[in-house]
């Protein structure tokens, strides 16, 4: 590449990150402001307090909520990367009748609108005694069918000599879904499971559904907290928990920075 | 010979069938955990809608047998008929939009470059902040008194749009941030989809001396395009279903504007507790997006290139 | 829920109060823990009044129902519908407990021929909020806020600032939201649906299209025309932006909300009753807010422990709390006698004048409120009606077809339970 | 004891065309088989039928004895070489090796031993920890080589396994596979486009053409008595010359000015007609200029080495002919040179079909040692 | 003219190990350069340098004289032969032939003029529209050398570009693609692991080592002058036999029972030195008893068809010789055979570094045309 090039992929590339850096750069701002600020329309604090950040430690229990949407989150993602992942095996690698059919009904899935679901489900929760705990908050979000879609499409670009030298290898399929299918597909895991993490991290309604008690619940609904309905919101400590909401989750793709670049990479074929 | 005697011991389909049943039951194997956790909590409840749909019913379940009016009400309802080009229109603004950017996006950061890592952390971030983080800010950025469109219209000298408050804006300004929060992820698929060609491909292509957009078209985006299928067929889905940011930034409005129809279902559900007329639009809806989806798989995969 | 470790009964309280409030909430009840041996309240927070609203209605009856549950005021009808709830009147008349130390106006709307449903605990009333200096500015007096329209409007024209197309300071503000049309309604003495407000009777219709509400939609309308009024969309925290950084000179606000302008302010913040339309007697204000309800079915320890707890929160000291750390009012007027009070409304006059504006209020089914389960839909009607107004809509077709629309949701709404 | 049987094989892609067209076949236990044929002819689609990867038309599979046309790959208990080589990119070149061994319930110790062993035979020993994409184009192939080798199934496909390896490489390979093959007594299909491998390994061999059998045998049978012309050009390199000539009892018309004898005295000995004459390039001397059949002029030389090509055409400059001289010739284009036809060697086919219709060396190789002149 | 040249050239993946040790290089404008060696010995790596797809750790690479050590490979015009093909999956072989001909700024007729003419050429005209996955090895193989012809580049890197080929096949392709390099003037690299294609194609050849140039000429002097042992037993096949020996003025001793006459009269003539003895199969022939040189044990013998490879040893059962004689010869394993050694082409390696010492052949090969009796 030529400097030339160089200088002005890198401009584009700075130019790109500004705009989209942005809104998460005004929410670290305004986080720092207090409430005189905010409505003046600053961009930058005057000076860096923490007390809004203080402020939301103290109004909520958000370190139990943290915990809480980390561990609900983790278990959703391992549970969804299998879930997921063994259905996708058996749509690409397997014909049985009726697979087409079925692959369309679990596509047909996404479609349905999760408002329309989530009462009933409740009530199953509810009735299988799973409220108030990790069971209710992770079990139902196990099977995905978004998740099986993803690996289907990236199950179907690994070429299929490498099934069939397994087949001649007389391995199980299991083995080779194991073995070969889940290490060669690293980059579509890594997505996924980011995808999951986060999409779970995300969620409000359902866990302040299922949940009744400060020790099961998330942080999405300590955000909620934060926020009053008839008086004036305090800007400085919404945003302050805007940051701390989506703090784990920034730390968290920017340490895994290396491994997914890695896990992308490598997931290249041939 | 020992080779000899391991021959002797293969098992051949025609003497155990039961073998072949096996293989046969094996790929439902793998679905079945799929299977048994979206009958409960996917079917289940999708049937439970259908049901409910030919009800006037609330949250605890139908209480008059309705026949068709729910759908005879939504269908002749004007609020029924502008949600429905409010989905239109959101759908059509978002979608190619995200994906241009993200497709956009991930080329830039294809090539490998110094610090070009962070570069990628940036343009995936996104999609570290949840529908509620990043709709409260875009909603403080919107504010025409204090947020910041405002501030730099003012300062640009132009006219202070009301995003959120005009109907003529309100639609476009949620398209944008919807835009900008589902950025990030399709960046990360596509960018995930382009790492995944084989740099085989393109040596021939550089010592061919092809241009860069030539290579672009005949090479990257049919090597792309199982993951461009899936990226657009999800977005599609996702756009029709879209919820958080329009609860937060305009509830609806101004005069339904933004009135999707899942935040009407939302609506008719959570508040006007009017579950038949809720349940009647998510049918409407899945069918709707489902006949859009197969018409999708139908036209589009067969342009898809798979190993 | 049930009994604790300790032998005390547990009961479980769900609220709707986030932010700053929940924090009151917290206190109260702890402080009411702390205060007797026999009974602990737990409270959870529940979402918005919405969402804890649904969610009661899919738990009512099993395990996990609360024993108390706050419930906004739209959603009364709905609560006494669903055959759910416990009244407290019977433990009113069981105890011969003294209601009259309740604020009359408040604890009216939670009552349906004659009988007491819930217990009022949140309240609050619209009044007119307006920039003192700004007043000064455009040669107004600012101790003299416009009391009728025909004032409203003449003040807005001179408050409104424009520098070419270009409009730097706009009059008056009215938060699209269902519930100051009905406030601007009350006042005038209007009815929202028949059938008194549908306390007399199921309501069958709405009534609000009449003159009295087109009288309000012209208002806006007008204003809005003339360019003196700016809509800030149904965000309470827009409007309140748009205040804070001298968009609008007035504005109407919830009586709750006033502390916090007051201090965000970097102006003198005036507070006033109301507006009417020239030539009506105005008859006071529909309270807002929320008021606790007690779930059927449940223990009777528990029944005494919710009841208790209710006695307790209606105390002057702790409305007295309530009042000065949330802004809504006590619904025991005890409190405003006591020095916790006294004190903040030296440092707050504002907050009287909303109190007063309560006190003033003429009791009569128009500001009892209206009675309907579909309440948060009319109030989408309205919404609608009143943004269609900012397009060019003509108010009595726009009001007319919100009425259209609620009729017939009311007409569905009849067939259920 | 007859192993694998092919009965009426038959494989179309696309419902339409045959690219298999009946194909039958029995390969004895522990017989060495080797399938040769054109680019494209249809080769590895036999071996990938065998294999259960590729559905079979039409006709039958017997393994032992039990049709196996459905069984799945991995039921039928054999190894194959792919031609391209399908390694796992994920895996190193060690893992590739014994990835699938445990299926065969041997020990660990076993598995680690078999493995070196390969590695050491093909050397690959220093490259076992790499990544496939960080060897060259030989050396991938060596490790799907010793991946098939490790497992030691009963019945082993190799398709074109030696194909990226050099010469002297390759010499070994052939040698250690054929010992292989011979101590554990496996059945071997084997496809080379290599004509030493296909003479020094196979115990018999097919040449197949379009998806055709055109002769199956062992290969010096093949070699001495090709049973059509295309046999004949195809075996041996460089090929035979086939070209067209004249017959009739008067003799071979090769060119106006080249008449052999006529060899067949039996029948066939009516009016003139057409048929091909085929003459292997080593079969042509070089010839004293008084006993010679021709003389022809030189178009090319190539020196190989220890032998010398030499293409000249007699008459008709489309027709080139080619011998091939033992030592180093040195001929200019355009210089005219005497030569002799070896009349023991050779072929007359038929015009139309190109069958076999005379041949003189019916009998077996020379038994006896004859010295060879320098 | 000098077209390319590498200068100093070294290459090495990890930073650690060097992959190519120093190699320079001149080559002419229209010069068919070939480059052999065992696998994984680099060649693929100094095409890859060459087209500017992998970095060059040290040295320099000219073309036409301008440093290109950095330019990016489409500035470098030239077109290549990937050994694994590199076809594009998703288009047809006419795509996939016309892939970047638009760059050539030619019009569309003779684009389609080219693709036509190559597709016919290498037998593709029925597969046009078939994707590679359609097509068999052989097939996918010509197709990515007819993409490197159409472009018709001056500079051509083909890595071995016939190997899945059949010998036939193999043969029209090897004087086509001669032809076309020599009317176009196309310089051209070419990897080959088979031997006939380098000695007739090359107009000068390297035999590379482990990233090191053991020897670069002419085919056959390199043939007839290998300048190491390496050489001589990679050029030729079956390879030279190259043995211990013991040298000493009196001659040299193979083997207890055989010794040869020391061809060495100037220097060297000292004590008794250990060497290696070299000498070609086709240099080892059968006597009549009386002048035998040693009467050997046969171990093996492969009939080729053409020709007969006797594998024997005389004394150390691991040392297996190889002759190759003209016919079909049949010995049994053990028979007892009479050989003579041709001193006219021994060839003598130090024992050391395998440094040729000697060897008779100086002069060029025979001027004079020889009769060769069968
Ligand atoms: N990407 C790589 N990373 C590390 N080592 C490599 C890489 N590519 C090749 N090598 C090593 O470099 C050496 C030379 O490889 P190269 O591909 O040039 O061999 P080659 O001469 O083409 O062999 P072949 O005839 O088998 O194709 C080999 O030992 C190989 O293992
Ligand atoms: N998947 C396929 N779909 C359609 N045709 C195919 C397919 N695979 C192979 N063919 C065709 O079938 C014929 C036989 O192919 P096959 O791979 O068996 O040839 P082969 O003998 O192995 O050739 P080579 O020596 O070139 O590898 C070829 O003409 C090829 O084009
Ligand atoms: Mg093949
Ligand atoms: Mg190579």
């Amino acid at each position: 590449m030529t400097s030339t090039k160089r200088i002005s992929l890198y401009a584009v590339l700075i130019i790109c990150t500004a705009v989209m850096m942005f809104p998460i750069f005004y929410a670290f701002s305004i986080s720092f402001m207090d409430g005189e600020e905010v409505l003046d329309g600053q961009l930058l604090p005057s000076s860096f307090s923490l007390t809004n950040y203080a402020e939301v430690f103290e109004k909520v229990p958000l370190l139990t909520y943290l915990i809480n949407s980390f561990a609900t989150s983790a278990i959703v993602m391992i549970g969804q990367l299998l879930v997921s992942s063994l259905a996708a095996f058996a749509f690409v690698f397997m014909k049985f009748k009726g697979r087409d059919f079925v692959f369309f009904l679990f596509i047909s899935t996404m479609m349905i609108p999760w408002e329309a679901t989530m009462v009933p489900n409740f009530m199953t929760v509810q009735s299988l005694g799973w409220t108030n705990n990790y069971v209710g908050l992770t079990i139902p979000f196990f099977a995905l069918a978004f998740g099986t879609f993803l690996l289907r499409q990236h199950f179907k670009t690994i070429p299929k000599e490498l099934y069939e030298a397994s087949q001649v290898a007389g391995i199980s399929r299991f083995r080779f879904f194991w073995n070969v299918i889940l290490p060669v597909s690293r980059s579509s895991l890594v997505t996924l499971g980011i995808y999951s993490f986060l999409t779970n991290w995300n969620m409000y309604l359902w866990p302040l559904l299922v949940t009744n008690t400060e020790s099961a619940r998330t942080v999405q609904i300590g955000l909620k907290q934060l926020q009053t309905q008839e008086i004036a919101s305090d800007w400085g400590v919404v945003m302050a928990g805007v940051v701390i909401v989506i703090l784990p989750t920034l730390i968290l793709l920017f340490a895994g920075q290396k491994k997914l670049q890695k896990g992308l990479t490598q997931g290249a074929l041939k | 010979m020992n080779a000899a005697r391991e021959l002797q011991s293969v098992p051949a389909e025609e003497q155990q069938p039961s073998k072949s049943r096996f293989a046969f039951l094996e790929g439902w194997l793998y679905l079945l955990p799929s299977i048994v956790l979206f009958g409960v909590f996917v079917f289940y409840p999708m049937f439970r809608t259908i049901y409910l749909s030919f009800f006037l019913a609330d949250q605890i379940g139908p209480f008059e047998f309705a026949g068709l009016e729910n759908y005879h009400y939504i269908l002749s309802s004007d609020s029924f008929q502008s949600s429905i080009k409010a989905t239109v229109l959101f759908v059509l603004f978002t979608v190619p939009a995200t994906i241009i950017l993200a497709l956009f996006l991930a080329l830039l950061t294809s090539e490998k470059i110094m610090g070009i890592g962070i570069f990628r952390t940036f343009f995936s971030s996104t999609m570290g902040m949840s529908v509620a983080a990043s709709s409260v800010i875009w909603m403080f950025m919107y504010n025409p008194s204090i947020g910041v469109f405002s501030k730099v219209a003012e300062w640009l000298g132009l006219p202070v749009i009301q995003w959120l408050q005009n109907p003529d804006y309100a639609l476009l300004a949620v398209s944008l941030s919807t835009i900008w929060m589902s950025t990030g992820f399709a960046y990360l698929i596509i960018l995930g989809g382009l790492q995944n060609i084989d740099p085989h491909l393109y040596e021939n292509a550089r010592v061919a001396g092809v241009s860069y957009f030539y290579q672009l078209r005949r090479i990257t985006l049919p090597m792309l395009s199982p993951t461009l299928f899936f990226i657009v067929t999800v977005s599609f889905i996702n756009a029709f279903q879209t919820f958080g940011q329009i609860d937060i930034l305009t509830k609806g409005g101004p005069v339904e504007s933004t009135n999707v129809i899942v935040y009407s279902i939302y609506k008719d559900a959570f508040i006007n507790n009017d579950v038949g007329s809720a349940s009647a639009q998510a049918v409407i809806l899945f069918f709707c997006v489902l006949a859009l989806t197969v018409l999708q798989f139908k036209l589009g995969e067969r342009k898809v290139h798979y190993q | 829920s049930g009994t604790t470790e300790d032998g005390k009964t547990e009961i479980i309280f769900w609220h709707a109060m986030g932010g700053e409030l929940e924090a009151s909430v917290n206190e109260i009840v702890d402080n009411y823990n702390k205060s007797q041996d026999k009974y602990t309240v737990k409270p959870v927070y529940q979402g918005s009044y919405e969402e804890s609203l649904t969610k009661l209605k899919t738990v009512a009856g099993t395990e996990d129902a609360p024993a108390v549950t706050q419930i906004f005021e739209a959603g009364t009808k709905q609560m006494i519908d669903s055959g759910n709830v416990q009244p407290v009147q019977k433990f009113i008349d069981e105890e011969n407990y003294d209601t009259s130390q309740w604020e009359e106006n408040i604890s009216s709307y939670y009552q349906v021929d004659g009988e007491q449903y819930s217990m009022p605990f949140n309240s609050s009333t619209p009044v007119l909020v307006y920039n003192k200096d700004a007043f000064e500015k455009a040669g107004l007096d600012p101790e003299n806020a416009p009391r009728t329209y025909s004032e409203l409007k003449d003040a807005a024209e001179k408050l409104t600032i424009k520098e070419g197309d270009q409009t730097s300071q706009y009059g008056l503000s009215i938060l699209n939201y269902g519930w100051f049309f009905e406030e601007l309604l009350a006042t005038q003495g209007g009815m929202y649906v028949d059938n008194e407000n549908g306390r007399s009777g199921e309501a069958t219709k709405a009534a609000f299209n009449d003159e009295k509400g087109q009288k309000v939609f012209e208002l806006i309308s007008d204003m809005h025309e003339a360019g003196t009024f700016y809509n800030v969309g149904q965000t309470w925290d827009d409007m309140r932006a748009a205040f804070q950084s001298e968009t609008i000179t007035m504005m109407l606000d919830s009586s709750a909300g006033v502390k916090g302008l007051v201090d965000n302010a970097d102006f003198e913040v005036g507070v006033a009753y109301l507006p009417h339309p020239d030539g009506v007697d105005p008859q006071g204000v529909v309270i807002g807010g929320a008021s606790l309800w007690m779930a059927k079915d449940i223990s009777e320890k528990q029944e005494q422990a919710s009841w208790d707890f209710m006695k307790y929160l209606s105390t002057p000291e702790v409305q007295a709390k309530w009042h000065v750390e949330s802004g809504y009012f006590a619904i025991n007027p005890a409190a405003y006698k006591e020095d916790l009070v006294k004190q903040e409304w030296e440092e707050y006059p504002q907050l009287k004048v909303t109190v007063d504006q309560l006190h003033d209020t003429v009791s009569s089914p128009a500001t009892q409120g209206a009675l309907i389960s579909i309440f948060p839909e009319a109030r989408q009607q309205i919404v609608t009606g009143m943004e269609s107004l900012y397009q060019g809509t003509d108010p009595k077709e726009a009001l007319d077809k919100a009425a259209a629309e609620v009729d017939t949701v009311l007409e569905k709404g009849s067939r259920s339970r | 004891m007859t192993h694998v049987e092919l009965a009426g094989l038959k494989k179309s892609y696309d419902g339409k065309k045959n690219v298999i067209e009946q194909v039958d076949l029995k390969l004895e236990q522990g017989e060495f088989f080797v399938l040769v044929g054109p680019s494209g002819c249809g080769k590895s689609t036999i071996l990938r039928m065998i294999a259960g990867l590729e559905p079979i038309t039409d006709g039958s599979l017997f393994v032992n004895g039990t049709r196996m046309n459905h069984a799945p790959p991995n039921k039928r208990n054999l190894s194959m070489v792919f031609q391209n080589y399908a390694l796992y990119p994920h895996l190193n070149v060690e893992q590739n090796i014994m990835f699938g061994l445990h299926t065969k319930k041997i020990s660990r110790e076993e598995q680690q031993h078999r493995c070196a062993e390969a590695a050491e035979m093909l050397g690959l020993a220093d490259y076992l920890k790499r990544k496939p994409r960080e060897l060259s184009g030989g050396q991938r192939q060596r490790v799907a080589l010793a991946r098939a080798i490790v497992t030691q199934s009963p019945l082993c496909l190799m398709d074109e396994p030696l194909s990226n390896l050099d010469a002297k490489l390759r010499a070994r390979m052939r040698s250690e596979i054929r010992q292989i093959q011979r101590k554990l007594g496996i059945t071997m299909i084997y496809v080379t486009h290599d004509q030493t491998e296909a003479m020094t390994m196979a115990d018999r061999m097919m040449i197949l053409h379009e998806g055709q059998a055109m002769q199956i045998g062992k290969p010096l049978e093949i070699y001495n008595h090709p049973a059509n012309a295309f046999t004949a050009t195809f075996i041996g390199s460089p090929a035979m010359n086939v070209m067209d000539a004249k017959i009739n009892p008067a003799g071979i018309h090769l060119s106006p000015q080249c008449t052999l004898p006529n060899p067949m005295k039996s029948s066939n000995k009516e009016a003139s007609k057409q048929i091909l004459f085929g003459i292997r390039p080593e079969h042509i001397l070089f010839s004293a200029p008084e006993q010679a059949d021709a003389v022809v002029e030189v178009v090319n030389t190539e020196i190989l080495g220890t032998e010398t090509l030499i293409t000249f055409i007699m008459d008709d400059p489309k027709k080139q002919w080619i011998a091939r001289w033992n030592g180093q010739w040195q001929f200019s284009v355009g210089d005219q040179i005497p030569i002799r036809f070896d009349m023991d060697s050779i072929h007359l086919f038929s015009k139309d079909k190109g069958r076999l219709l005379w041949t003189s060396n019916e009998d077996e190789p020379n038994q006896t040692a004859r010295e060879v002149l320098r």
